[in-house]
Parts: C-alpha cells; sequence; structure tokens
C-alpha cells in the first residue's frame, strides 16, 4: 500500500509537470502564456519562466521526497529504530532561511522591477489617449476627436437606449462633439496608448492577456495605463472582476492596426457618430 | 397523481373558459362592437437612427453581415408612416383585461422584435429567444406601481410567461447586450399598435365616445375624441413632429 | 529534554477533584518537573475571557476606525462638518462618572468579602448607582438620536452621520451587555453568590467601555 | 462580563433536549459542528456539480434542476445568473460552514478540553450559543435559496458595489445580499464566541503539569486558530454590518457617487469601492489560514501518531505556525495588487507574502524530515495525513506566482487562482478533516471506521482532486477567468476539452465523498467496537480516558501530565510509547533538540 502511494505521488507529480514543460494538453491545446505583443511584457514573462523553474524544482523535490520517505519507511523491520533526520530541525531551520530565503528576495526583487516597469514609469508625452468605460456588461472607448480633447461627461445623460454610453452632451459640450465612441477598441501599432479608465457602475477590470496588462476598474476613481502594442492582429479585452449575470459575457475586441489602416478606422467611426 | 389530477382540472378549467370567452365574444360581437382605424404620421424628415456595434458578441456581429443595425426609436414607414406607436383608448371603463391573445415578444439576432410590445393589464405574454447566444430580459418598471423581474434565457430555453397588473410603460433592457431595448407599453382596455405604414386598427371596441390617446417613446402621447357607433368604424389620424 | 522522574508524586486529589485548570498560563512547569512544585493556580477563566473578549472588540472598533479613515479619505465633497449633540458631553461625564461608582462598589464589595464591612447595603448601593448611571447613558444617547431624528436626519443623510449613528448605536449595544452584566452582578450580590471574579470581569469590560467610549467621543469631535 | 464559567458545576443533564440539541457539553457541541459541516459539505458539492457540468456542457440540461428553480434553470439548464448563485453559495458554504467549522470547531470543540485535560470549556453557555448561533446563520444562508429571485451570485467574497447598491445590479442582489451579509454577521459572531472558549481553555483550564510546551500540536493548531479567529471575525463583522447599511438604510459607505445602473444613477455618492476590499481581506486572508492550520496540526497528530515518533522539532513547528498567523494579518494586500490601489502598496504586501513561504516551507520539512526514519503505519487516517503534506506542498508553491504583483498581472482572477486556493485550502483542509475523522471516530464513538472503504475513499479523493485542481492551473495560465459560466472568448473556447476532462473527474471524486458518507453513518451504528480506549497506541490525553469520554470527560481522576505530548518508540519503556498521563518514567528522549 504504502509503495503504491509512493509511486502515485510520484506519478502525478510528473505528470503535472509534463503539460509546462511541453506547454501543451493532450488534443493540442495549448497551456502557456499567450504571445506577448507589448514592450514591457518581456520582464513578466521571464519573472514567470524564472519563478516557473524555481517553484516546479521545490515542487518535484519535495513530492519525491515525500513519496521516497513514504517508500521507504512505511515496513519497519522489527529491530528498526528511529532515526533522525542527518542535521535535524535545526539544519531544516536554516535550509529553508538560506534557499527558499534567498529564493523568495530574489524573486521579490526582480518581480519589484518588473512590476515598477509598468507602474511607476509615466506614460510618454504624445502617448495617445484613449478612454475606456467599463459598465455592465460591455466596454464602450471614446477617442478624443481631431480636437484632442475630451468632453466632460454627464452621467445623468448616460441613456444605453439612445446609445448614448458616455453622457455626453454633444449639443452643449464644444469638446465632446468630435468625439468618437466606440465598441471596439482599435490602436495604432508602436504607438503608446494612455488609457483612462473609468467605471460606469460597478466594479469591473481590463486584462489583456496578449498586452499583459490587467487593472480593476474602481467605481468612483479614474485610474489609468499605458502600453505599448508591437504587433498587428485582433485581441480580446476581457472583464475579470465579476459584475454581475453578463460578466461571462463582457467583451471587446483589441484590433492592432497599422497607423495608416487606424486613421481610416477612426474616419469610418467618426462617421457612424 | 395527484399532479395529474390538478393539471387534469386545470386544463379543463381552461378549454372550458376559452369556449366561454369564443361564445361570449362572438355573442357581443353580434351585439354590434365598432373598431377605430386610422394612421400615425410623422411629419418631417425621420431623424438618423445610429448605427449600432455589435461587435462585442460575434454572434450577433453575424446576425447583422448584411442588415446593420441601428437604433428602434423612431421608425418611418411608407407615406411617413410611424411604427411602433401605441394607440389605446384613455380611461377605459369597459370590461377589465379584455385581451385574451398572447403576444411573443422575441430575442432575435440580438434585438427586440417587436421594440415595442402593447398589452392589455393582466394579459399573458411569452418572452422568447430565437439565439444562439445567452440573453438577459430586464424590465424596469416603477417598483411602486409593477413588480420587476429580471431573468436571463439561454439558448433554446423555454418562454419565460408573464403578465402585467398595472398600466405603465416600461423599458425593458437586456443586460448583457446594452444596445438591446425596448418597451412594454401596458394599458387598460384594447389597444392597437402601428404597423411599418402607420396604420392601426383597434378592434372591439362598444359604441361610444372615446378618447384615443398615441404613445410613442419615448414618452410622447397625444390624443383625439372618437365615437364609436354599432358595428361601425371610427377614425383617428395623428401626427407626430420629428423633432429629435 | 532528557528528564527523569523516578517515583511518581502524589496528587493532592482534593484539589484537583475540584476543577480543571490547575496547568495555569503562569504556571510553566518544567517538563518532567515536580507537579508538587506548582505554586500558581491558573487564574479564573473569567479574568482571561474577558481580556480575550475586550480584544475583540479592540478589532471590531479598529475595523469601523479605519472604515471611517478610508472612507473619509475616499470622498472629497460628501464628508460634512457636524456638531455633535451637547448631550454627548453629558453623556461623558455620565460614563467616566459611573466608572468611579463601580470602582468605589468594588472597594466596598471587597471590603465586604473580607469582613471588614458588614453591611451589605452600601456596596449594593454603589452598584445600584453604577447600574443606573449606565441607563441614563444610555438614555442620554437615545435622547441625542431622537434629536437628530426630529431635525430631520437620518442614517443615510450624509455619510458623516452614518459614522456618528453606527459607531454610537454599536457601543450603545455593547454598553447594553455591560448593564446586563451588571444586573447579574447585583443579583448575585444580593444572594450573596458574587465572586469576585466575576465583579472584576464585569468592572473590566466597564471601565472599557468607558474607555472605549471617551476615545470614539474623540474620534467623532476630531472627524466629523 | 458575565461570568459564565460552570464548566466544573454543569451536572451531566438527562433531558434529551439538554443533552442532545441545547447541551453545554464541549463534546456534544463539536459533534453538533461536525453534523452541520456534513450537511453544508454535501450540499455545497452537489453545487459544485452543478456548475461543473454547466462549465463543461453549457447547453446541458440537468434533468430536475427547475425543480430547485424555475426562474434559474428554465429547461434544466442553469442561466448565467444561476450559474453565478450557485457558485457563491458553494463559496460561502465551503469556506464559512465547512472548512472553518469542521477543522476548527468541530474538532476542536471535541478535543481541545480533552487535549488540555479540561473538564470542559470555561463558558459552557457562550459555547452553545456558538454552534446555535452559527447555525441559526446557516440555514439563514440556506434560506436565500428560496427567496423571490434566489440567492446573492457576488461570490464568496461579495465586492462592492456589486454587493452593497442593491437589487439594480441583479438577481439575487437584494434580499440574497442581505440573507448573506446576516448569515455571516451571524457566523462572525457564533465563531468569536467559540474563539473566546478556545482560548481561555488553552490558557487557563489545563490540568495539572500541562504547561503550553506539553500540549499536542493539534492543540497548538487551534488555539492559534482560534487567535486568528478572534481577530479576523471581529473585522468583518463590522463589514458586513456597513453592507447592510448601504443595502437597506441607503448609507453610502461603499458606493461611489454618480454610477448609473440601467440608464438611472444611484442614490449613493462618496462610498468607498476598496474600503470593502480592504476589511474583507483582512479577514479573508486569516481566513485562509484559519482553514488551513487546524489541519496542519490534525495532520501533525495524526501522523505523529503513526510514525511511531516526534516530530524533529516540537517547538520549530508551533513557532512557524505562529509566525503563519502573524504574518497572515500582514499580506492580505496580495488579493488586491491589481485592484487599483497604489502601486507601490502592492509591492509591501508582496514581500510578507513571499516572507509567508519561509514558515510554511519549514513546516514541510519537518514533516518531511520527521518522516526520515520513522516506523510509519498506513492507514486511511496517515494515509489522509500524508495526502496533506502532498497537496499542501502542490498548492502552496503556486503561491510564489501569485505572490508577485508582476505575475499576478497574469495570473489574477484566474483559474490559476482557483487551482491554488482550493488545493491548499479546500482539499488539503478536507484532507485534515478525513484524517481527524478517521484517526478520532473510534475515541468518539467506540467504534472502528471500516479501514478497506476508507482507504477505496484516500485513493478516489487524492487520485481525483489532483485531476480536478492541476489543470485548473493549465487553464489559468493560459488565461481562463474564472467566475465565468461558459467560455464564449474566442482565446477561452478552445480549452473547453479541458473543462470536460475536470468536470468528470469531479463527479467521479464527488460521488467518492458518497463512500466516505456511508462508511461514516454505517460504523456509527454497526462498526466493530474500538478494541479498547486507545486503539491507534497514541499518548495525548484523549487515549488516557473512557471511550467514548465521560460527561466531564475524566470521571473520577483528573488527569496530572508528566510528559511531552508525543513519547513514542521510547527505549526501556514496557510499550513503544508513553502517555502523557502515565507517571512511567522517561530515561532517554530524543527529541526537543
Amino acid at each position: 500500500m504504502a509503495k503504491l502511494v509512493a509511486v502515485t505521488i510520484v506519478v502525478i507529480a510528473i505528470l503535472s509537470a509534463i503539460p509546462i514543460i511541453t506547454h501543451k494538453w493532450p488534443g493540442d491545446i495549448s497551456v502557456g502564456l499567450p504571445q506577448d505583443i507589448s514592450t514591457h511584457g518581456e520582464l513578466i514573462d521571464e519573472q514567470y519562466a524564472d519563478t516557473m523553474l524555481e517553484a516546479g524544482i521545490s515542487f518535484l523535490i519535495s513530492q519525491f521526497l515525500l513519496a521516497y520517505f513514504i517508500w521507504r519507511f512505511s515496513q519497519p523491520k522489527p529491530g528498526d529504530k528511529i532515526r533522525s533526520f542527518p542535521g535535524g530541525a535545526t539544519g531544516l531551520v536554516v535550509a529553508a532561511f538560506l534557499l527558499v530565503g534567498t529564493e523568495v528576495l530574489a524573486l521579490g526583487v526582480f518581480g519589484a522591477k518588473a512590476w515598477g516597469s509598468i507602474y511607476f514609469t509615466p506614460p510618454a508625452a504624445n502617448a495617445m489617449p484613449v478612454q475606456v468605460q467599463a459598465g455592465q456588461f460591455a466596454f464602450y472607448f471614446r477617442y478624443p476627436g481631431p480636437d484632442g480633447r475630451f468632453g466632460p461627461l454627464h452621467p445623468n445623460l448616460i441613456s444605453e437606449a439612445n446609445a448614448n454610453f458616455f453622457g455626453l452632451d454633444t449639443t452643449n459640450d464644444q469638446d465632446s462633439k468630435d468625439d468618437i465612441v466606440t465598441a471596439e477598441m482599435a490602436i495604432p501599432v508602436n504607438r503608446e496608448i494612455h488609457l483612462l479608465m473609468h467605471s460606469k457602475d460597478l466594479g469591473h477590470a481590463f486584462f489583456v492577456p496578449e498586452l499583459r496588462i490587467h487593472q480593476d476598474f474602481v467605481p468612483g476613481l479614474d485610474l489609468s495605463v499605458h502600453f505599448t502594442a508591437t504587433k498587428i492582429g485582433k485581441y480580446e479585452i476581457v472583464c475579470t472582476q465579476l459584475c454581475g449575470l453578463g460578466h461571462f459575457n463582457m467583451k471587446a475586441y483589441l484590433e492592432v492596426m497599422s497607423q495608416q489602416d487606424f486613421d481610416n478606422w477612426l474616419k469610418q467611426q467618426a462617421a457612424l457618430q | 397523481m395527484k399532479r395529474d389530477y390538478n393539471s387534469a382540472a386545470v386544463l379543463s378549467a381552461v378549454v372550458l373558459i376559452c369556449c366561454g370567452a369564443l361564445i361570449l365574444g362572438q355573442r357581443v360581437n353580434a351585439a354590434g362592437e365598432g373598431k377605430i382605424t386610422g394612421n400615425v404620421k410623422l411629419d418631417g424628415p425621420a431623424p438618423h437612427m445610429k448605427g449600432i456595434d455589435m461587435s462585442k458578441d460575434p454572434w450577433c456581429v453575424k446576425q447583422h453581415a448584411n442588415s446593420p443595425a441601428h437604433l428602434e426609436t423612431t421608425v418611418v414607414g411608407q407615406n411617413d408612416g410611424l411604427e411602433n406607436v401605441v394607440l389605446y383608448i384613455d380611461g377605459w371603463n369597459g370590461p377589465a383585461d379584455v385581451e385574451k391573445s398572447v403576444p411573443v415578444y422575441d430575442q432575435k439576432n440580438c434585438m427586440y422584435t417587436p421594440h415595442v410590445l402593447a398589452l392589455d393589464t393582466n394579459q399573458t405574454f411569452k418572452v422568447i429567444t430565437s439565439d444562439q447566444t445567452a440573453h438577459n430580459i430586464h424590465p424596469l418598471p416603477n417598483p411602486m406601481i409593477n413588480v420587476g423581474w429580471n431573468q436571463s434565457q439561454p439558448p433554446s430555453a423555454p418562454p419565460i410567461e408573464k403578465s402585467w397588473k398595472n398600466p405603465e410603460v416600461i423599458p425593458v433592457q437586456c443586460n448583457i447586450h446594452p444596445w438591446m431595448h425596448g418597451w412594454f407599453v401596458v394599458v387598460k382596455g384594447p389597444y392597437a399598435t402601428t404597423d411599418d405604414s402607420g396604420n392601426y386598427t383597434i378592434e372591439n371596441v362598444p359604441p361610444g365616445s372615446y378618447t384615443v390617446k398615441a404613445w410613442h417613446e419615448p414618452d410622447e402621447t397625444q390624443t383625439a375624441k372618437v365615437t364609436v357607433t354599432a358595428g361601425g368604424s371610427a377614425t383617428a389620424n395623428f401626427t407626430f413632429k420629428a423633432g429629435k | 529534554m532528557a528528564t527523569t522522574v523516578h517515583e511518581p508524586p502524589s496528587i493532592d486529589l482534593e484539589r484537583l477533584r475540584d476543577s480543571s485548570g490547575n496547568g495555569g498560563w503562569r504556571n510553566l512547569v518544567p517538563a518532567g518537573g515536580d507537579p508538587r512544585k506548582v505554586k500558581y493556580h491558573s487564574p479564573p477563566p473569567a479574568s482571561t475571557g474577558i481580556w480575550v473578549g475586550l480584544a475583540g472588540i479592540t478589532m471590531t472598533f479598529a475595523a469601523f476606525t479605519s472604515a471611517l479613515v478610508v472612507r473619509q479619505g475616499a470622498s472629497y465633497t460628501d464628508w460634512r462638518h457636524i456638531t455633535l449633540p451637547p448631550v454627548l458631553y453629558l453623556d461623558t461625564l455620565i460614563i467616566v462618572a459611573s466608572s468611579v461608582t463601580l470602582e468605589i462598589a468594588r472597594r466596598r464589595v471587597a471590603a465586604f468579602m473580607g469582613g471588614v464591612m458588614h453591611r451589605a447595603a452600601v456596596p449594593a448601593r454603589w452598584l445600584y448607582l453604577t447600574f443606573f448611571l449606565g441607563l441614563l447613558f444610555i438614555a442620554g444617547q437615545t435622547y441625542a438620536w431622537l434629536q437628530l431624528r426630529s431635525q430631520g436626519i437620518k442614517l443615510s443623510t450624509n455619510i458623516s452621520y452614518s459614522f456618528f449613528y453606527v459607531l454610537t448605536v454599536i457601543h450603545a449595544l455593547h454598553l447594553l451587555g455591560g448593564i446586563g452584566g451588571m444586573a447579574r452582578v447585583i443579583s448575585k450580590f444580593n444572594h450573596l453568590s458574587l465572586k469576585r471574579s466575576t465583579l472584576d470581569a464585569t468592572s473590566r469590560y466597564w471601565h472599557f467601555m468607558g474607555v472605549l467610549w471617551i476615545y470614539l467621543f474623540w474620534l467623532l469631535w476630531t472627524r466629523l | 462580563m458575565h461570568d459564565m464559567s460552570h464548566a466544573v458545576h454543569h451536572g451531566e443533564p438527562t433531558s434529551f433536549i439538554r443533552k442532545h440539541v441545547f447541551s453545554l457539553d464541549h463534546k456534544v457541541i463539536g459533534k453538533q459542528y461536525y453534523g452541520m459541516a456534513l450537511i453544508a459539505v454535501f450540499i455545497a458539492m452537489v453545487l459544485s456539480w452543478i456548475m461543473r457540468l454547466h462549465l463543461g456542457w453549457s447547453n446541458l440540461a440537468i434533468p430536475g434542476l427547475h425543480l430547485l428553480s424555475k426562474n434559474g434553470a428554465p429547461g434544466d439548464v442553469p442561466t448565467p445568473e444561476y450559474y453565478l448563485q450557485l457558485m457563491t453559495m458553494h463559496g460561502t458554504i465551503m469556506v464559512f460552514f465547512v472548512l472553518t467549522t469542521a477543522p476548527f470547531t468541530a474538532f476542536g470543540n471535541y478535543f481541545l478540553p480533552i487535549q488540555t485535560g479540561a473538564e470542559d470549556m470555561p463558558f459552557p453557555h457562550f459555547n452553545m450559543m456558538s454552534f446555535w448561533v452559527t447555525f441559526s446563520g446557516f440555514i439563514v444562508l440556506i434560506s436565500s435559496f428560496f427567496v423571490s429571485d434566489g440567492p446573492t451570485l457576488g461570490g464568496w467574497t461579495q465586492y462592492a458595489p456589486l454587493s452593497a447598491a442593491g437589487a439594480v445590479t441583479g438577481p439575487g442582489q437584494g434580499w440574497g445580499v442581505v440573507l448573506w451579509a446576516i448569515s455571516i454577521g451571524l457566523f462572525c459572531v457564533g465563531q468569536l464566541f467559540g474563539s473566546l472558549n478556545f482560548i481561555t481553555t488553552t490558557l487557563d483550564m489545563r490540568c495539572k503539569g500541562m504547561s503550553l510546551m506539553r500540549l499536542p500540536l493539534s492543540a497548538w493548531a487551534w488555539f492559534l486558530t482560534s487567535v486568528m479567529g478572534l481577530g479576523a471575525f471581529a473585522v468583518l463583522m463590522p463589514a458586513v454590518i456597513l453592507l447592510i447599511l448601504d443595502h437597506l438604510a441607503g448609507t453610502s459607505f461603499f458606493v461611489a457617487s454618480n454610477l448609473v445602473i440601467n440608464d438611472q444613477v444611484l442614490p449613493h455618492s462618496g462610498g468607498s469601492t476598496l474600503l470593502w476590499q480592504h476589511l474583507f481581506w483582512f479577514f479573508g486572508h486569516p481566513e485562509v489560514y484559519i482553514a488551513l492550520v487546524p489541519g496542519m496540526g490534525i495532520t501533525s497528530h495524526v501522523l505523529i501518531t503513526n510514525m511511531r515518533r516526534p516530530m524533529l522539532s516540537h517547538r520549530v513547528l508551533i513557532y512557524s505556525m505562529g509566525a503563519l498567523v502573524v504574518l497572515s494579518y500582514m499580506v492580505y494586500g496580495h488579493h488586491m495588487f491589481v485592484a487599483g490601489m497604489n502601486p507601490i502598496s502592492s509591492l509591501a504586501f508582496s514581500f510578507p507574502t513571499l516572507i509567508i513561504t519561509i514558515p510554511s516551507t519549514i513546516i514541510v520539512l519537518i514533516w518531511l524530515g520527521s518522516l526520515y526514519g520513522s516506523k510509519l503505519r498506513i492507514n486511511s487516517a496517515s494515509l489522509f495525513a500524508l495526502g496533506f503534506i502532498s497537496m499542501f506542498i502542490s498548492g502552496g508553491v503556486s503561491g510564489f506566482f501569485l505572490a508577485q504583483p508582476s505575475i499576478d498581472i497574469m495570473l489574477h482572477a484566474t483559474y490559476f487562482v482557483v487551482g491554488h486556493f482550493h488545493l491548499v485550502m479546500a482539499v488539503a483542509a478536507m484532507f485534515g478533516i478525513f484524517a481527524g475523522t478517521y484517526f478520532w471516530f473510534p475515541k468518539m464513538f467506540g467504534r472502528m471506521m471500516n479501514e478497506p472503504l476508507g482507504k477505496i475513499h484516500f485513493w478516489c479523493s487524492f487520485v481525483g482532486a489532483y485531476c480536478i485542481f492541476m489543470p485548473f492551473h493549465y487553464l489559468g495560465i493560459a488565461g481562463n477567468i474564472r467566475r465565468y459560466q461558459a467560455m464564449v472568448d474566442d482565446y477561452l473556447v478552445p480549452l473547453i476539452p479541458v473543462h470536460k476532462f475536470i468536470t468528470i473527474a469531479a463527479l467521479f471524486t464527488g460521488a467518492a465523498q458518497l463512500i466516505f458518507l456511508y462508511n461514516l453513518i454505517y460504523s456509527r451504528f454497526k462498526g466493530p467496537k474500538a478494541p479498547n480506549d486507545n486503539p491507534w497506541e497514541g499518548t495525548s490525553l484523549e487515549w488516557s480516558t473512557a471511550t467514548p469520554p465521560p460527561h466531564n470527560n475524566w470521571g473520577d481522576k483528573m488527569p496530572v501530565v508528566y510528559h511531552d505530548p508525543y513519547q513514542y518508540s521510547v527505549e526501556g519503556a514496557k510499550q513503544d510509547f508513553i502517555m502523557q498521563a502515565s507517571p512511567e518514567p522517561v530515561h532517554s528522549a530524543d527529541e526537543e533538540k
């Protein structure tokens, strides 16, 4: 029985590691991180890979040791005596502090660097502003239009029935007149975007796995993130903060385009306003 | 076992009531009910209806690949006929709950069809879904007047059957697809909704003088006085101004 | 920690039959030590228990305080200065006075129990006085709430008032528990079955409520 | 505060009600807690089955489901809101009414006084109230299934303003949330009473000779857990009070200004969204350890008995668990890395979170190091204890990822998190409960549980749990968001086969728990009688009293403790172990180096 437990633990540990190592689940399903299309994602991916290596080794070693000890010590012979682990508790505590301590310290320090590269750097002055509003259960985006200014928001004017998702007063507010409101987000490739986030109603989140950007919307707080996409393509923006019954379907598409395609797209959208 | 009996009893009761209603209806008709007909027009150029971008749900986008969706606030048909206007008799004091048909409110191609559903008080209606994407139907009555509800309909879910107790204009919304918007217009007594040419007919109106009220979203009404004779047909035409 | 006990010591079974609790928390007997050397007995559970309970209450009000601070920091526009109802100043005096009377009562009870004092009526009088001061405090708080109410100020009028109501009501509810405990103490005292630990625990709770009130009063005074 | 210290005064009750219902006896209360947890866990398991079926086959009709909720499952297919409601209830029932009650208040109530050598808890009335208040909380929670639009859908974390803005936010967000909050409020009160008793029992009620360091590891775990519970539940309590007020009194603690739902501006103003998260997670993270630490204690206790040796170091294990207690209050912000907190606070919370791996590692290493050179006995209890270690390792290493804000960008709110906390908190804690059940059942009921069935139960649970929760990590890495009722995003659709695999594993593993239920009920009435008072040859005090223990735990003679808790494989002793209450001298022992 004990040997079977040991073998099972080893088999489970190995089977658990295989999809991580091969990035594949049976049936050609990919299990790795999605491709990275951002300029800042490299640090995150490195950090992830380092952590995976350390966590994976700790995982395998501990499980193997557990299995081995179960295998080895479960059928004592009558004369067997209790033996102490070499080094005893002190050795183990020191080992834990040295090995794990340095490990987590290193992870923490390098992780802080990755985190800082995203959150502690201000957006470039020429970053393109885009506003995103999250609401039950859709994202809407606003581009400032030719004047480069966003008109003020009037929550009491919000009317989904009349497709006034942001609550713009296009009759009275000069700045709002040329604002372009869209249901999908298009951005030019290799251009820094300064995304201004606010929530219409509840907590939501803005997550684009490929962009390595993840930020909650906080009702009552205006937050912003900035990023640069480096690869043309169509990606999905998903909500990760439980916001109600339509949470699973709260998403929008992110289209990364060439500057020229983007300009055309913006013109098309302006015509639809 | 007991449940079978119950349902049998309910079924026979329903059949009896239906037969009774049919016979009664014919008898009353024979006594000479009239009707009110007419036409509703929009005066002025039809306003631009904003397009709807459904890109959040690719299934919806696919359904509208050839016919771009747009708002249905003001839908103008032939000869400036205004669609989706509800006509009913203001201050109806005839028999309560006259309408017995079961209208259907369909969620089709990520839009509500019809956009405006007129209902008698306590008239049962069905909400169905023809879409292969989950919808949520959320009427928002004034809680002091009617009891609201908020329910989802996954694809091929059975119809939701409901009714409203009191007259009220109730906006309807799908929370999953924010652009989906429609109306339940709950009135007392007979009613009609204009077709795409703006024509309507209110049937089964007993002889007498009435004020006909026309409602158009978001909250515009007009009235006209008519007199219905036995077996006759009165006419009331309305014209809404294209303002916004 | 190799130890050897050569002979099992004989245990004072009379003492043990009384109750558990001889392992006392001050009583850190070395492993294998002679239990006869155990000098300290555990404190009565009530006196430890009361500190545990007060620790929990402290956490609760610490959470309310941080909620107040965070909420105040989050609102730029709707945090309004409010004037505390003047009766609260009187209430503060009352609750301080009740602590004083309780301390006097406690000493008299001790004197009575120690046989120094022979008439039970004297300490009882002070206990009653404390009890009524407690009730008076609650009455004063109720007066403050009714006064605000008559001015049309409800819980939802403004966030400052929300915090005012929440903190004062929760404190009053806790104090009501203390008043219940005081009623118990008085009843036990009258039946001559009062234990010192009961009185001590109750008075610690009572004083804590007083200190808590002064803290809350300061908090409301400076923050609102 | 009332003096309710009647531990020694309450005599054995005679009426049925005082004996089995409103009992003051900690052993009865412990069994009541266990019974409640048992009911709760099977309800929660059925809920998880429905959820899993829906995740694997989102259009699948589950026959009879409409009987449970006509609105929630028209045509037997769960609606999106019903899925979320089931999910919320699954989480709430499991976290509060199973993982907190079973290992902590159920076993703790039964065995903490016995292991400390007390006759009962010091405040038996509070103890009785603790159970009945908790139980009424459970009833209130379950009753929310039957209110107009069902239970709340806000998840067990109930983030504001989804939870606080009222019925406009979705089905179940009106009365559903209020009932949820009332239920949790009651639960907090019940657990605070419990903690009061646990702490005081440990500090004041120990028998003669029972110094703190002579307490068994399970008693230490319960004591430390109750310290955590005291702080955590005392903070959750105000949070739910404020939540209820936002609902019923229209205050604005959590709901910000100018929020628009259904084209209507909400009447609240200025509330702080993050305030709820701070209060909740200040409770929420210790709560994770409240579920886990008793399992560690039980596992250690069971393992030691079956390894026939003490742990390499008794003290180091206790200090490490104590470090977990302290650190658990300092790390809660790691739940909020991307929640809009100041990014500097995210880093500040990241370091203590990483540091928490050190005591955790020490605990694992002590376990492994103690296994080395032991004389391991394999039985159902020790199998589950070994399973606990394996699960704790697996669930623990994924914590490396989630402790780092930069990686959390990718993994926050994905199935990776779900896999992590299920392994480390749910499965591990459940394994602790199972180990405790198989181990202590003979003491509690005087009968043995069926060993072969117990082993089958272990194999199914162990393999099954890995089949369910390991793939969760892969889903999370691939970006699968949690709390989605169906995978409609283009990049999630290819992952559905993994969900199907998990669903099948979940159905299988769940079904295996029925074996346990059968074993439990059958053995309670028909199991073979325990051969003696000490069938596992244990040393701690629970094995020196009668089986089942008498009303005052000890009969006429109070125990006296002469030894450290785990005197196994003692050379020169009559048997290979010396019980704590046995005056037999120990000539040499090599523990406590």
